[in-house]
């Protein structure tokens, strides 16, 4: 188990290191700069700025230089918001988008992992028929669209929940959680009523039920664990996805995530936030790849016994 | 008084391309205290008409058409779904097949084995687990204490049953259906599982249906024999008159296929074709941990044309000899000459010419076929590939190929699927002889099949051998089978040959202890004792 | 997965998300009852160093954070005491006496003194700072040379503390408008003491300005400041006129999405949105009683022509693209009438400076002029790209621009959006046929529109470029005495610029915004800007709007 | 030789391939065949639309401004008084080109390097997947800001840049598949014959695996086509007045409250497509589980 996790964490260290040179050159390759701005600012303006940022160095000297910072733990100043580290924008954003994430996760988890258990459940039937073709609008309707109609219904006719905020009034996170969890419900949705057939037709659901087990015994009991494996080796990188790609939903109901930050910064080129960012981000990829490969492991005691002996 | 009584059961499934009939009209009876054995091969519908009493076959597509099945005097196809409910895994409990499969693997043995007692009898952990405990010990689980939380893959095929079994028998039932218990299971396994069944049925005093295409299998513990064919009832009576008294010529048929001569060793050439020597292939664990020694120093010779049998059980190493040879696992140490050529060491276009040379043919024909490629395109693949025939001859050569192995030209677009066991058997036979080889492994080829269709195999392979002129191993764990088929048998124990002989050799005088079980292990043997 | 953790799961999702749902008041009533205004404010702002930050929103707040020399009165825009009571200017308009207020103090209470004027001036024309606005200051003497690193001696430049309350500036010439300068940010003072603390006073990126360590002289001070989420300030207790302000504390929004933000002013969230979504003013101002405010607004939406590079290097082609835009039309249709079409750069009544207008839509005009540049009827036209970042209102005046060129002369223009770097980029190194431009006012004087225009400056972007033009703009009009004169040479430069027709003028900018009935002291003006000592909120606004 | 054999020859010949077999497989699904009907009329329409669209794409009547459907425009008018229906035609073009294009790109290249990299294993298999774990983790948007810089703009890169975003799941898929087969029987009886590693893969591992990978595949499309307004919005890909689907919808969007039509029509047209598709999908993907088959 320690050999296998280790094993991992070895491998992404030179996956990361990629990811930050090649971002690191990427970024500045890129037409525009952090300080170009509609009023044009004089040369010597410049000069000072990029002086300041040290910018005005050799680019490889800049490169081991944020190399340096990066083992220290340090990412930088952000250029666009004089006086903030990214560390702190990070610090700030993330515990938001985390939060927005696993709810938006568990929103799916729920939503879509009973759609597919029911679906499956009885295949080909309307039972089948009707959420799945729901889930099939969930992946249909963008972020973009599914959260300003949500908004427009539960936020503004009918005046039940909060259009915007996060923390600031009671109910505002319900509505971000469904609009980015929609997407990934629907997935999941798929995902789990193929893993639940697959599962039910197995010998041993028969096995349970010549035990004369009840139905909803057989499903709980013998079918979801198995069923939703697949599932749950799809939360790893949902998970990732959800946040690197909240930014449309934070922006609809303006909560202060990192998906903002992130997009804010490469709209801004902001260098050491573009890179603070996707450092961060890969290393939870990574890391939520890992997780959901030993979750997915632990579930499956085959699995699990391996890692054991390792 | 009978336990069951079924009279005039009919069940049929509702397609699309119209109603199969699977039970038409079968009557039989089941005493308590007494075993009956429903005998017939696959599609005989012996397991549905077990299943249907329980209501576990799915409706739709399936429907009982009529009948009745008087359990204590109940209409078991009358009773609604939670009353059954209640008899199911209570007053009759079952065994199924696979032990590997019907158990659940996400779930630890003693939480499997409790449910039905918690569910039927509404009783504490503690004494479901305490009951659990007694009845591994029962049917000979080594020390339950600590292994009653471990997960059904920790334990072997023979163990698994041994937990099936005492599942099925937790709540005390009065009636047991074994369905096909024995069939995935060496035979010294074998044998002990239906000792144990035995035993525990008299011990109990219970009624049991015991389900199998083997007559030789019931052969000891039967007390009463149904044989069906398609649906129906061929023939019922009691042990002695079936074995001794067969009147239908199915049931001779099945009697008939019971394997029991040994070949006539033929003298042969002494040249031999494959020199094995020091074969060692094991299989690495990771760093600082032994590897498996699946084979382990083995040497032997198969001259020009001669059939060698390799015998051992499951885990003894026999398949990965055969695949040593072939180069589909990575050989350790050792080297294989075929024909003065050391196979271990060949390359790219070298090892692709000797490919065609050394064919195989795997144990499950189910898994071994592609299942998206129809029998023309499995058969096409390796006689274009090897250039021996070109794109016009090749349909020819195919449909030479089902010639020779026995399967209609009709068949010739379908897919696996549509096969039976056997004939996609056939099929896999027809592929390995596509490329002409010289040497074929047949790694367990009819351990996954009915007993009368063994016998079509094993004949069609012995007449082929013969065409073909071909050298074999053949790799089984079933004796019988081997003697049957075998020049000359080698005996494996844990990756090592312990014994080797002329079939008769070794049935007549095995020297070893080992031998000596494997062959007490035979079943059937109190038939022509 | 464990019954049991999913339980569990499904039991913290269910209180996280329902949690308190319930208390249904919102931010304005409650906000009425408290004296806090809710105030949408565009985006999060850069940071809060006057001396550092450069857009709009950062105004909003530093406005209320700090206070400059002179502020302006909302309603008129005329100059009113700010932390200087009152001020003298010499004869020659070159000397500036600024006399400080004695109750003007800081927020940690210790007395603002006329050397942290000289000291912050010192800061903000430091090169190492590198200010973006420190050309603010550059009428004053030395100015630009110390800015520019040509002179290292702070002593030359013209600023001087005489005492404790007393500060003098020296101007290089006449410059009419650099009192309102003393309202823009750049120009505030800041704490030495403070700065000085947490680094350099040359350094952007030191943690000054964060809640607990902020000390500013303004009318309020900070509170919270959460990123991406809010910023509060408070009413500040050591604000010399403090008894004049009337709110207890404004909460500023980072409200990026123009649609959200007018959700949220739906929903009692906002007293007022920094600015309305096209599709959504058709909708307000058909409303009785609308919380819709529309004002002209001191900027001019623009399309460069670049002059260096065919076919905009003729001059008639670039009259004659100019000519076929129906400027009526686009903004009675696209842009909602909400808008002024404009056919010069400087917006009308800038201060009472109006521009000249040499053309109108003119269809016949137009395609004459096209004819006689060698394209009679759009015939052997070689193709033309408008350039225009990002933006979905960009896009609705490019696209019925194209239709309107296509439609009039004949002739395909094709567009580009561009990303906001990428199109700076191409701007700047004039990588472009046509390309749409915004410039927005700093200061109310044609002057700050009529510079773009030097030859080579960093806002010219067209190759435009007139030694005549220079001479009027640099030489002529600082030292014209009164204010009709210069007026007169900013009309003479400006029919000699659109006469060149650098740029296709499209229209004057206006304000646009939702504000609750509720919040007063708020009045449209030029500037779109507020004084937040002037604005109240009446609690009883429904009954006041019923007795109307 | 008898007139038997030849006719059985003949039948051996002229057979069906497994395709040929899905294909009369799907036949009988009808909803397949009505997604497949409806894309087929799709894509039809979408050439034909030069010739058929009742008004020029890009003809403004500002005047007229955004009007509701009426017996002149059947689906109402946009902003600058363009007919709707003309534009869903004319963006319908670009969506399903992009759609379709980019998605191929992506299965082209993921199916082929999962499929190798599952096959393969090993260090080989444990470098490709690091490639595909740093090409996750880089920030795509800067990356498709630079390719509009090198490249310029056209359809083509488009299609490239989704592409190479899309194919990474793809080859994940692919692999894990791959993985899973690979220790089946079948595969074991093909290496013995014999046949190269690349054939293999072709012959043997990719039809195999087609299930998961055409489920994927009918869900990339309507993702591709979102994204593709994304980029579009960014400044890659299509330029006004060319329209696209995704795009349509996303000016809809912003004004859904006072011109609904804007956002409805050009949903339908998107969600219609994706239902065909999904329909279209499952239906192959069942006709070519040939064991699943009921017959």
């Amino acid at each position: 188990m320690w050999r296998f996790i280790s094993l991992r964490l070895l491998q992404a260290i030179p996956v990361i290191l990629v990811v930050i040179t090649v971002t690191f050159f990427l970024v500045r390759i890129a037409p525009g700069g952090p300080f170009d701005s509609e009023k044009a600012v004089t040369r010597e303006v410049k000069a000072a700025l990029e002086t300041q940022y040290k910018l005005n160095l050799p680019l490889f000297q800049q490169y081991t230089a944020y190399l340096g910072d990066l083992a220290h733990g340090d990412l930088g100043p952000s250029f666009k918001y004089p006086g903030r580290s990214v560390n702190e924008l990070i610090a700030a954003g993330f515990p938001v988008t985390a939060e927005l994430g696993f709810y938006a996760l568990l929103v799916a988890l729920c939503i879509g992992g009973l759609a597919g258990i029911i679906a499956a459940l009885r295949p080909n039937t309307a039972q089948d028929y009707v959420p799945m073709s729901l889930a099939m609008i969930g992946i249909c309707m963008p972020s973009f669209l599914l959260g300003p109609l949500l908004v427009l219904i539960f936020g503004i006719h009918l005046d039940w929940l909060p259009v915007s905020g996060w923390g600031d009034i009671p109910g505002d996170k319900i509505l971000p959680a469904i609009t980015l969890g929609a997407g990934y419900a629907a997935y999941i949705a798929r995902l789990g009523r193929a893993g639940m057939l697959e599962v039910l037709s197995q010998d041993y659901i028969r096995t349970a039920r010549a035990k004369g087990l009840p139905e909803w015994q057989v499903v709980l009991k013998h079918s979801l664990r198995g069923g939703l494996i697949p599932v749950v080796a799809f939360l790893g990188p949902a998970f990732a996805g959800l946040l690197a790609g909240s930014f449309v939903v934070e922006t609809i109901f303006q909560i202060p995530g990192l998906g903002r930050f992130y997009v804010q910064a490469a709209f801004n080129r902001d260098y050491t936030m573009i890179l603070g960012t996707t450092v961060f981000l890969s290393v939870l990829i990574v890391l939520f790849n890992l997780l959901s490969d030993i979750l997915a492991a632990w579930m499956n005691p085959r699995l699990r016994a391996q890692f054991g002996n390792n | 008084m009978s336990l069951l009584e079924v009279q005039d059961l009919a069940v049929s499934f509702v397609t699309r391309n119209g109603t199969n009939t699977a039970v038409d009209g079968i009557s039989f009876g089941v005493e308590l205290g007494k075993i009956t054995a429903i005998i017939g091969e696959s599609g005989s519908g012996k397991s549905v008409a077990c299943y249907s009493l329980l209501g576990l076959v799915p409706m739709p597509p399936g429907r009982i058409d009529g009948g009745r099945a008087l359990f204590e005097g109940r209409d078991l196809l009358q009773l609604g779904e939670s009353e059954l409910r209640k008899i199911r895994g209570r007053d009759i409990a079952m065994i199924f097949q696979d032990p590997m499969t019907c158990l659940n693997p996400y779930m630890t043995i003693g939480k499997q084995l409790m449910e039905p007692l918690l569910y039927h009898h509404k009783v504490t952990g503690e004494v479901a687990r305490a009951r659990a405990l007694e009845l591994l010990e029962e049917v000979g689980i080594r020390d339950p204490e600590s292994t009653i939380d471990n997960f059904p893959h920790q334990f072997s095929g023979g163990m698994r049953q041994r937990v099936m079994i005492a599942m099925a028998l937790i709540n005390e039932p009065k009636l047991l259906i074994a369905d096909e218990p024995t069939t995935a299971l060496d035979v010294t396994i074998q044998a002990q599982i239906l000792k144990l069944i035995a035993e525990l049925q008299h011990k109990r005093d219970i009624g049991v249906i015991f389900i199998s295409h083997d007559l030789a299998v019931v052969a000891d513990i039967a007390d009463q024999i149904v044989v069906m064919k398609q649906g129906k009832i061929v023939e019922t009576g009691n042990r002695e008159g079936i074995f001794h008294n067969a009147q239908h010529p199915y049931t001779k048929k099945l009697l008939a296929a019971i394997p029991t001569d040994s070949k006539q060793a033929r003298p042969g050439t002494v040249e031999p074709l494959i020199r094995v020597q020091n074969l060692c292939t094991w299989f690495e664990q990771g760093k600082g941990k032994e590897p498996v020694k699946a084979v382990n120093n083995v040497s032997f010779d198969i001259n020009r044309g001669e059939v060698l049998g390799l015998v051992g059980e499951s885990g003894s190493g026999k398949s990965t000899i055969g695949r040593s040879i072939l180069r589909l696992v990575h050989v350790t140490s050792g080297q294989v000459m075929f024909d003065g050529t050391d196979v271990t060491a060949l390359h790219g276009g070298e090892l692709k010419h000797m490919r065609r040379r050394m064919q195989m043919i795997f144990q499950d024909p189910f898994a071994s076929l592609n299942p998206r490629m129809t029998v023309y395109d499995t058969l096409a693949e390796p006689l274009l590939l090897h250039g021996i025939e070109d794109r016009k001859s090749v349909a020819q050569g195919v449909l030479k190929l089902m010639d020779d192995v026995g399967l209609a030209r009709a068949f010739v677009r379908k897919y696996p699927h549509e096969f039976s066991g056997g004939q996609r058997q056939r099929i896999a036979i027809g592929r390995a002889l596509a490329t002409r080889p010289e040497f074929i492994v047949a790694d367990e080829p009819v351990s996954a099949l009915d007993v009368t269709i063994q016998a079509q195999i094993l004949d069609l392979m012995q007449q082929l051998g013969r065409e073909y002129g071909l050298t074999m191993l053949f790799v089984s764990h079933d004796l019988a089978v081997v003697r049957h088929l075998a020049d000359r048998i080698l005996v494996l124990y844990k990756g090592e040959v312990v014994e080797q002989g002329t079939g008769t050799e070794l049935f007549e005088s095995p020297q070893q202890a080992y031998t000596q079980r494997l062959l007490q292990s035979i079943p059937g043997r109190s038939l022509h004792a | 997965m464990q019954p049991r953790i999913l339980r569990f799961l499904l039991l913290v999702t269910a209180v996280s998300l329902l949690a308190a749902c319930g208390s249904g008041e919102s931010n304005v009533t409650s906000g009425n009852r408290e004296g806090i205004l809710h105030f949408g404010n565009g985006s999060e702002p850069q940071g809060l160093d006057p001396h550092v930050v450069t857009g709009v929103p950062e105004h909003f707040i530093v406005g209320a954070l700090f206070e400059g020399l002179a502020t302006k009165n909302p309603y008129t825009l005329e100059p009113e005491p700010g932390v200087a009571q009152s001020w003298d200017i010499s004869e020659d308009g070159r000397t500036i006496t600024f006399h400080l207020n004695p109750a003007a103090k800081w927020s940690n209470g210790e007395s603002m003194s006329a050397t942290d004027y000289v000291w912050s001036w010192q800061r903000l024309l430091s090169p190492a700072l590198g200010s973006e606005y420190a050309y603010m200051l550059f009428p004053v003497k030395n100015a630009e040379a110390f800015s520019k690193g040509r002179i290292t001696d702070f002593s030359l430049v013209g600023v001087k503390a005489l005492d404790d309350l007393t500060l003098q500036v020296t101007l290089d010439e006449r410059t009419p408008y650099f009192i309102q300068l003393m309202d823009h940010y750049s120009t505030f003072a800041v704490h030495r003491a403070t700065i000085e603390k947490f680094g350099k006073a040359t350094d952007r990126f030191t943690p000054w300005t964060r809640v607990e360590n902020m000390v500013s002289n303004g009318a309020f001070r900070l509170k919270t400041w959460q990123l991406y989420r809010r910023i509060e300030v408070e009413k500040s207790d050591t604000y010399w006129d403090r008894d004049n302000v009337k709110l207890n504390g404004i909460v500023f929004y980072p409200t990026e999405n123009v649609v959200s933000e007018e959700r949220m002013f739906r929903v009692g969230q906002l007293h007022y949105t920094a600015s309305v979504p096209l599709g959504k003013i058709p909708v307000y101002q058909e409303m009785a009683d609308t919380p819709y405010r529309q004002a002209p607004y001191l900027g001019t939406y623009y399309y460069l022509l670049n002059t260096t590079r065919p076919p905009t290097d003729k001059l008639k082609v670039r009259q004659a693209l100019s000519m076929a835009v129906d400027r009526d039309k686009l903004n009675k249709t696209v842009l909602q009438g909400t808008n002024i079409s404009a056919y010069s750069i400087t917006p009308p009544d800038t201060l009472g400076y109006y521009p000249p207008k040499l053309f109108d839509y003119d269809v016949e005009k137009a395609r004459q002029l096209l004819a006689e540049a060698g394209y009679p009827n759009g015939e052997g036209w070689p193709g033309l790209e408008l350039t225009y970042n990002t933006s979905e209102d960009h896009r609705k005046v490019a696209v019925a621009l194209q239709q309107m060129w296509q439609d009039a002369l004949n002739i395909q223009v094709t567009l580009t959006n561009q990303e906001w770097k990428v199109y700076l980029d191409s701007i700047t190194e004039m990588n472009f046929q046509i390309a749409r431009r915004g410039w927005i006012g700093d200061y109310v004087d044609p002057n700050n529109f009529l510079d773009l225009f030097l030859a080579g400056g960093g806002n010219n972007n067209t190759g435009f470029a007139s030694p005549d033009y220079d001479a009027m703009i640099q030489l002529e009009a600082p030292q014209a005495a009164t204010r009709e004169e210069r007026y007169a040479v900013f009309y003479q430069a400006e029919t000699l610029l659109m006469e060149q027709m650098p740029i296709i003028p499209l229209y004057t900018y206006t304000s646009k915004h939702l504000l609750h009935p509720s919040a007063k002291g708020m009045p449209p003006n030029l500037m779109d800007w507020t004084n937040f000592k002037y604005v109240w909120l009446d609690k009883d606004w429904q009954q006041a709007s019923k007795g109307d | 030789m008898t007139t038997q054999t030849i006719s059985d020859i003949a039948q051996a010949e002229q057979g069906t391939s497994l395709w040929k077999d899905a294909w009369l497989r799907l036949r009988k699904n009808h909803l397949a065949v009505f997604g497949l009907v409806l894309l087929v009329l799709f894509v039809i329409i979408a050439v034909l639309t030069p010739w058929i669209a009742p008004y020029s794409y890009q003809a403004q009547n500002l005047e007229l401004g955004a009007s509701p459907p009426s017996a002149a425009h059947w689906l109402g008018t946009d902003i600058f008084g363009r007919d709707l229906m003309t534009q869903i035609m004319y963006g319908g073009r670009i969506s399903l080109a992009v759609g379709f294009v980019a998605t191929a790109v992506a299965l082209l290249i993921g199916v082929t390097w999962g499929a190798v990299a599952g096959y393969v294993g090993g260090r080989a298999d444990a470098v490709m997947m690091r490639l595909v774990d740093i090409l996750y983790a880089l920030p795509f948007m800067i990356f498709i800001v630079l390719l509009t810089v090198v490249f310029g703009r056209n359809m083509l890169l488009l299609f490239l840049a989704i592409g190479a975003v899309e194919w990474l799941t793809m080859a994940r898929i692919m692999r894990g598949q791959v993985q899973s087969l690979r220790q089946q029987e079948f595969v074991e009886a093909a290496i013995s014959l014999g046949l190269s590693p690349a054939t293999l893969i072709r012959r043997h591992l990719v039809p195999n695996a087609l299930g998961p990978i055409i489920v994927y595949t009918t869900l990339t499309i309507p993702n591709v086509m979102l994204l593709e307004a994304f980029l579009s919005f960014l400044g890659l890909g299509i330029q006004p007045p060319q329209t696209s689907w995704g795009l349509l919808i996303s000016y809809g969007a912003e004004t859904m409250e006072e011109f609904p039509w804007l956002l409805i029509f050009p949903g339908v047209a998107l969600t219609l497509t994706l239902f065909s598709l999904n329909f279209l999908g499952d239906g192959l993907r069942d006709a070519l589980d040939v064991r699943g088959a009921k017959d």
